[in-house]
């Protein structure tokens, strides 16, 4: 189950970076967000971790529903561009992503025999972690960089809750608050931008 | 932290010889500097650190006063901004001192283990230890020659010492550099000591080298304080054919030929300091009252400025080598330490000296004339301006700065064996043999040289024997009562004026000429024809300057290479304003890729596997596709 | 008790922002001396002191970086009561600035006493945030661009950071559980890590993040173009107390590191600092205005810093570091009024101040100037030094040591580069030009004054000592 | 004692008389009236009868000058090698001081050339130091070698020792040697092809162009010295490289020695006679190979010994 959650993490990824319209880019990046909540309760209620399980929720309030929310809710305020075209032709993208997946399990593989269950996760997470960077190469406009930073931050989270089977709380939640700060930080700069006009 | 040995003690007499004087000519000078707060502090500041440098006994005092040093003079050369030129002279001299601080630097880095309060002689343990002797004395020899100005890292000194005030670069060119000298005799002595004998001769060839190029770039020199800052190149030369060759004896084991030598270096050392000051202040008086430092512009000073026109023949003299001067016994002892070289078995070594000494002795012929240049175009004939005309004689403080300064010069030609007995306490205290016994053998009247068949000097019967005759020559001329009259020069017919003497450009016309290969002069001539006749016209005008060979080659080039650099970096820049993801991106691949290569299996395949990837990404990312 | 102390100043500025009293800023200055208090009491504690818990623990090394920083803090303070004499500047932004300010300070106190990776990357978290605001308030187009360059870069940078602290973190979970993030269990444990390749791999990404968040190599420029854009003050923050609180957490990191492989590390922040200053050398080679050029050569100072004490130079690493922290600031300070009167002209701006204040102005400036060239008698002179004797000492040991002293040798080339492009500068600056009338205010000579004696303090034998007996 | 004193007399007495010599001999050998040798006196006595004519332009340096012109070289004149056997001789002064007296001379005799402030005194002294400037590193070369020879590098014993003791195998160097102290005294006195002492013409003139303002007893003095400076340099020339004829009893030994000190000047005369004056820069060729072969007399010491 752990391994089909994953999967379809890493899909949603992969998805969003052929995304070529903003909304549906939110919406990736909520599916997105909604694979790790779930994961994050599976894994916690696998290891009783109440922690983890507070992790869980607070990740599909805040990630997979507040934040595309609020940004959703940005863009048509200050009038995004709707359509957003990858910047690296699909031809190449195709071949990119499975080089970069290979290229991370290869990577890792040193630490494959050192870590005995998940050493896969590693090499997934810092797959994504590489791939929420493409998402950031791909794209010219501020609002796609935005969902390609945030996606950063779920690849932390998944290597924060496969490799370490779960942070501190208290990081957790400062982690949490930092995001939080972000999207006011975001807020106030395009609010900036507005009054300016 | 300090340490009073006779090296130091030498160096410390050098230094208040040189400053005393100075001192004088410096108060003498001040009305005439708007910034006298900022010229005093540095002034002081300057002298201080030159002695802080030859009593330091550990290398962060050494450092530290060393690169004190530099920034003061450096401000020094900044008290009298007129131009650009001292702007960009400054700078280029700071670059310079900076270049050669980095080696020391590390020299002393690699001597102290990095811990730089220890002495001289638990970093010459350190330095025996040390794999790479040559390596640490590379980084000596550019560390200090770059502040003496030998060649190839002379090229500040004609720009830096005109530009400073002159009492500074009398101080500058008379002292300082010789502060660069202490640091040679205290570290090769101190820290480096075996010498293997390649040393030697690396040194004796700056030295030729740089007595040649300092004379020669001199004689093409129009400005007076250049001429004289080429001719401390030449003199440095000098001083280091002599420290060369007493280390080229030291490692035959020729250790009384070696400890002539160094004397002859010291003293030369010693001479140096004396008659360049005097000739710095001599040409600042003449600077001071003329505002002007190009030659042409000069002349019949002797009639209105006697003292400064005498003290400066004075020390033409001497630094023309010519007898019975200090400085000809310093070069007289130089000369003596190369035949020397006929003891020698090394049959190379001693066929190479030959050159050496040929250089010394062309340096010599050419000293003479520029000196006549300098002297004659300066001080006699007409004034070729009228600033030149107006010129008086310098305030009473500058000219018993100047007449300080040639009781120095004279007592150094008197009291030689008393300079060179102490310089022989010196390196006695360092380890050498001690030769005065040898050089004075019958009384302070003969001079002798240490080598086998050597030749003798007698410059006190000398002196006395000159003074002697031309006195008696004179009271014979008085005698006879001849009967003078005052008439004009007789110029075929034309009138003599100031502009039928011969100029400077043309006095030095021959020696160009000849050695034009190597000038390559950058001429300038215009001429008004008069109705297309080409012999007949009304104006002309001729001027040539002379780059130095070695700042078109080796410094434009480094120059146009940074430049080059920094273009391509810029344009690497760029880059990071519009992908600075993809910039990231490809240096965590570069970082993880390297880690994985070099921490765990190095294989060739992967690492040309990897660097293709790498490639790949770069070009995808970064440069993406031409539009 | 002491970590409300510590946090009592900024909190105060943050509430006092929200006043519209205009003499508050004079308050706010004097409010910002009080954070030397707890200082100065923690300095006279034993070490380590716990303040909270086991997370904010202060040791030797943190109270020097807390005390440099929080000096540098009032130094901006103060010349922060005079930003709207020189930039135009709303007096609601101006508020807000404080309000950010507050919350910057918050946030470096917090990472700077952490001794928990996680803590430590909260606040640096919080304390970059709270800076792209600050950037924002010149209401120019760049600013406004630099911004967000700035949100996307720092974010990335400070997720690469946190990335990093993950993997170390799982890498020791194995043998130390949930205290794992600790930095002082990590150091004493880190034989034991079960998998060294993992913390490296954490070590490498982390410490991209910190050095993209310096400006070292590739990305240079970013740094200076956001501290050109943004008004001089936050500048002055970036340098001074931004980076230290980067800086800091590379000391720890680097510690650990050394103790699992130091020949990776040292090979490691040995080529990319070199790759570094060799890039930064040569574009302040064509640096044209202060700016641009201080925040280039912050990033050369960085490097040494973070090179010397990779050499083992701790000793050299912390002087460089506080020189760099109180003459960076001072400089940048100065750059405001050098430019508010000047526009970014170089040649003639340190002429024309008239007065006693304008002559200590020029003065300070010029000391300024050369001090960060590492002239003596600057702090910076004995710390290359040492430092540099550090990695001598290193380069001997190793089996590699003409490359390394070549190496050493190609850096101090590359350092007088810098000190070219700064001599000129300087001379530029004092002697050529026009010379206008120009104005400088009580309150900025005022911190500058207290950058000097800093760094006059730092050049005591006794600082020096304390400095040597942390390692 | 007294032979070294009537030998310093006797060289003063005899220098004019070498220079007139030549003169004469050269103007027999062109078929035209010679004048007396001791044409040199008269001009002395008459230059001695004239007042002087100081130019407006100069300065004290012309006052001074000419004494400081001839002092050095009759200094030098007591330095000599002895032309007899066990007579006194000065052995504490070596080459390099007579080289140093000869430039100490030269030296003032340029400045003086500029002191006029005429384009001819000019010209004079900026030729004059060319051309000692390159006269300079063969003299030194061809000392070092002769001194390697000698077996002593002060002048008087050199010449004692070359005298006792000829140093037969080392002739080659020898002779290089002998060859190159030729041409230095050639270019040092200012004779044909490097300069022409008789003419007045620009193109031509070296040493005279620098003596152009001088009349009366300061011209007198200066005629002094450079026959003074001729026949030391034939003195050294003939002590050093032809040490024949000391052993003799005094009288003969002078007389050889004369005899030698006239043979140089016939060789000069030939010379003169046989070559045209050099182009001013040709005569770094000549002095070219006068530092070729000095060099050549050093390394064929060294390296073959001979």
């Amino acid at each position: 189950m752990i391994d089909f959650l994953i999967g379809l993490f890493l899909a949603t990824l992969i998805t969003a970076l052929f995304t070529t319209r903003l909304y549906r880019l939110l919406w990736w990046y909520s599916l997105n967000s909604l694979m790790l909540g779930f994961l994050a309760l599976f894994i916690g209620r696998e290891l009783d971790d109440k922690a983890m399980l507070i992790t869980g929720i607070a990740t599909i309030i805040i990630k997979a529903i507040g934040i595309p929310f609020v940004l959703k809710n940005l863009s048509q305020k200050f009038h995004f561009v709707r359509q957003v075209i990858p910047r690296i032709k699909v031809q190449y993208a195709i071949m990119l992503i499975p080089a970069i997946l290979v290229f991370t399990f290869y990577l890792s593989e040193p630490i494959t025999h050192m870590i005995k269950s998940n050493s896969n996760y590693v090499a997934i997470s810092i797959s994504s972690l590489f791939l929420s960077l493409l998402l950031m190469i791909e794209h010219k406009n501020v609002a796609p960089k935005i969902i390609g930073f945030l996606s950063m931050e779920n690849a932390l989270f998944l290597l924060g809750i496969t490799a370490t089977e779960g942070m501190p709380m208290l990081v957790e939640l400062g982690i949490f608050f930092d995001l939080l700060m972000a999207i006011v930080v975001i807020n106030l700069l395009f609010h900036k931008e507005e009054m300016k006009v | 932290m300090f340490q009073f040995d006779t090296l130091s003690m030498i160096f410390i007499a050098l230094i208040l010889l040189g400053v005393i004087p100075n001192l004088f000519y410096s108060s003498g000078y001040l009305p005439h500097i708007d910034r006298k707060v900022h010229y005093l502090l540095h002034y002081f500041a300057f002298i201080g650190s030159m002695l802080g440098v030859v009593v330091s006994a550990n290398a962060l005092m050494f450092l530290f006063f060393w690169e004190l040093m530099s920034l003061t003079s450096w401000q020094l050369i900044l008290t009298e901004v007129k131009d650009k030129n001292t702007i960009s002279a400054a700078r280029f001299y700071f670059l310079m001192t900076h270049f050669g601080f980095i080696f020391l630097l590390l020299f002393f880095l690699i001597v102290t283990n990095g811990n730089l309060d220890v002495g001289f002689a638990e970093m010459k343990n350190i330095a025996s230890g040390f794999m790479y002797p040559t390596v640490l004395f590379f980084f000596l020899v550019l560390g200090f020659l770059s502040k003496a100005g030998a060649v190839p890292l002379h090229v500040w000194l004609p720009y830096a010492h005109p530009a400073a005030p002159s009492p500074v670069s009398a101080l500058m060119s008379g002292v300082m550099l010789k502060v660069a000298i202490y640091g040679m005799f205290r570290f090769l002595f101190d820290v480096l000591y075996p010498w293997p004998l390649e040393w030697g001769i690396v040194i004796l060839v700056i030295g030729s080298l740089s007595s040649i190029i300092g004379v020669l770039y001199a004689l093409s020199e129009h400005d007076i304080k250049a001429l004289l800052a080429n001719h401390s190149i030449e003199n440095i030369g000098i001083i280091l054919i002599g420290f060369g060759m007493g280390m080229i004896f030291d490692s035959l084991n020729l250790k009384v030929l070696s400890t002539f030598s160094f004397i002859a270096a010291l003293f030369h050392t010693f001479n140096h300091m004396s008659f360049k000051s005097l000739l710095f202040m001599g040409a600042g008086s003449v600077l001071h009252q003329t505002h002007t430092k190009n030659i042409e512009k000069y002349g019949g000073l002797i009639k209105t400025m006697p003292i400064t026109a005498l003290t400066f023949l004075l020390a033409s003299i001497s630094i023309s080598a010519l007898p019975p001067s200090n400085g000809f016994l310093s070069e007289w002892m130089i000369f003596q330490s190369m035949l020397g070289s006929s003891h020698i078995d090394n049959m190379p070594l001693k066929l190479a000296i030959p050159f050496a000494v040929f250089a010394l002795a062309v340096t010599g012929g050419l000293a003479i004339a520029c000196f006549v240049k300098a002297y004659g175009i300066t001080f006699l004939g007409l004034h070729r301006s009228t600033n030149a005309k107006h010129a008086h004689e310098v305030n009473f403080l500058m000219t018993a700065g100047m007449i300080l300064m040639s009781l120095v010069v004279i007592s150094l030609m008197l009291f030689t064996p008393f300079y060179i007995g102490w310089f022989d306490e010196a390196l006695a205290g360092l380890g050498k043999v001690s030769v005065y016994a040898k050089i004075f053998p019958s009384g302070i009247w003969n001079m002798h040289s240490v080598s086998v068949h050597g030749g003798i000097v007698s410059p006190l019967v000398l002196l006395a024997s000159l003074t002697g005759v031309t006195a008696l020559l004179m009271f014979g001329y008085k005698a006879m009562k001849v009967k003078e009259r005052v008439h004009n020069t007789w110029g075929c017919g034309y009138k003599t004026g100031a502009k039928t003497q011969y100029s400077a450009t043309g006095f030095a016309g021959p020696i160009r000429r000849f050695f034009n290969w190597l000038y390559k002069p950058d001429e300038h001539f215009t001429k008004q024809t008069i109705a297309g006749h080409q012999s007949k016209f009304s104006d002309s005008y001729y001027e040539v300057h002379v780059k130095p060979l070695f700042e078109t080659s080796l410094y434009t080039s480094v120059a146009k290479a940074a430049n080059f650099i920094s273009y391509w970096v810029y344009r690497l820049a760029h880059f990071e304003q519009i992908r600075y993801t993809a910039m990231i991106f490809n240096l965590m691949l570069l970082v993880l890729f390297s880690y994985r290569i070099f921490s765990h299996e190095f294989s060739w395949a992967t690492f040309a596997l990897e660097s293709v990837i790498m490639m790949i990404s770069i070009k995808v990312f970064i440069i993406g596709d031409k539009k | 008790m002491m970590l409300s102390l510590l946090l009592l100043p900024a909190v105060l500025m943050f509430m006092v922002s929200f006043s519209k009293n205009k003499n508050v800023s004079i308050w706010l200055s004097i409010i910002s001396f009080s954070i030397l208090l707890p200082i100065i009491k923690l300095f006279t504690l034993p070490k380590p002191y716990n303040i909270w818990d086991t997370y904010l623990v202060a040791d030797a090394l943190n109270t020097y970086i807390l005390l440099v920083s929080s000096i540098v803090g009032i130094g901006v303070t103060f010349a922060l009561m005079t930003l709207d004499k020189h930039v135009e500047v709303s007096a609601n932004s101006y508020r807000r600035f404080y309000r950010f300010f507050a919350i910057f300070w918050i946030g470096l106190i917090f990472s700077i006493l952490a001794n928990n990776m996680g803590i430590y990357w909260i606040g640096l978290e919080l304390a970059t945030l709270s800076t792209v605001y600050m950037i924002k308030t010149n209401h120019s187009p760049t600013a406004h661009k630099e911004a967000w360059n700035y949100m996307i870069v720092g974010a990335i940078a400070i997720s690469l950071v946190l990335f990093g602290v993950i993997l170390i973190y799982a890498s020791a979970k194995p043998i130390l559980g949930e205290e794992a993030m600790s930095f002082n269990l990590l150091l004493s444990h880190a034989k034991e890590i079960p998998s060294p390749f993992l913390f490296e791999m954490g070590f490498a990404i982390a410490s991209i993040g910190m050095f993209v968040k310096m400006g070292f190599f590739p990305m240079n420029l970013w740094l200076a173009n956001i501290e050109r854009a943004s008004f001089y003050p936050v500048a002055a923050l970036f340098s001074g107390i931004l980076e230290s609180a980067v800086i800091v957490g590379f000391f720890r990191f680097s510690q650990i590191a050394m103790k699992i492989n130091y020949s990776h590390l040292f090979a490691f922040v040995f080529i990319y600092t070199i790759l570094t200053i060799f890039i930064v050398s040569f574009l302040i080679f064509r640096a044209k205005d202060f700016m641009r050029l201080f925040s280039l050569s912050g990033i050369e100072h960085m490097a040494l810093i973070a090179l010397f004490w990779v050499s083992g130079g701790t000793f050299a690493a912390l002087l460089h570091f506080g020189a760099h922290a109180f003459l960076k600031p001072a400089l940048f300070l100065s750059t405001g009024v050098l430019e508010s009167n000047g526009k970014y002209r170089i040649a003639g701006a340190l002429r024309g101040y008239k007065g006693m204040k304008g002559a200590l102005f020029w003065f300070f400036v010029s000391l300024f100037l050369l001090a960060i060239v590492s002239l003596p008698p600057s702090p910076m002179f004995f710390s290359e030094l040492y430092g540099f004797g550090a990695m001598i000492e290193t380069a001997k040991q190793s089996d590699h040591m003409l490359a390394m002293i070549g190496a050493v040798l190609f850096l101090l080339i590359l350092l007088s580069v810098i000190f070219y492009r700064f001599v000129a500068i300087y001379q530029s600056m004092k002697y050529e030009g026009e010379e206008n009338e120009k104005k400088v205010y009580t309150s900025e000579l005022f911190a500058l004054v207290i950058f000097t004696l800093s760094l006059m303090v730092l050049l005591l034998p006794s600082s020096m000592a304390f400095l040597r007996s942390i390692s | 004692m007294i032979a070294y004193l009537a030998t310093i007399v006797l060289l003063f007495l005899l220098a004019p008389i070498l220079l007139s010599f030549i003169k004469a001999l050269k103007m027999v050998l062109l078929f035209k009236k010679p004048v007396s040798v001791f044409q040199g006196y008269r001009n002395f006595s008459k230059l001695m009868h004239k007042e002087t004519i100081i130019s407006r332009e100069t300065s004290s340096i012309t006052r001074y000058a000419p004494f400081l012109v001839l002092s050095p070289l009759l200094v030098v004149m007591f330095f000599l090698p002895p032309v007899v056997h066990g007579a006194y001789y000065v052995s504490f002064v070596d080459a390099f001081t007579i080289t140093g007296l000869i430039s100490l001379s030269t030296f003032f005799l340029m400045l003086l050339g500029l002191d006029s402030a005429s384009a001819f005194g000019g010209m004079g002294s900026s030729r004059e130091a060319f051309i000692s400037a390159l006269v300079e590193p063969a003299m030194v070369l061809t000392v070092f070698s002769v001194s390697m020879m000698a077996g002593d590098l002060g002048v008087g014993q050199a010449g004692v020792n070359l005298a006792e003791h000829f140093p037969q195998e080392h002739m080659a160097s020898f002779l290089f040697a002998g060859i190159s102290f030729f041409i230095l005294l050639i270019a040092e006195n200012g004779r044909i092809p490097i300069d022409n002492p008789e003419t007045h013409l620009e193109l031509t003139m070296v040493h005279e162009a620098m003596i152009l303002d001088l009349t009366g007893v300061y011209l007198a003095l200066i005629e002094t010295a450079s026959s003074v400076k001729f026949v030391i340099f034939a003195s050294l020339f003939v002590s050093l490289f032809i040490p024949l004829g000391l052993e003799y009893s005094t009288p003969i030994a002078i007389l050889v020695f004369v005899a030698k000190l006239f043979a140089v000047a016939v060789a000069v005369a030939l010379l003169e006679v046989n070559t045209a004056k050099l182009r001013l820069f040709k005569v770094p060729n000549l002095l070219g190979i006068s530092i070729v072969f000095a060099f050549l007399s050093l390394i064929t010491f060294y390296v073959l010994g001979a």
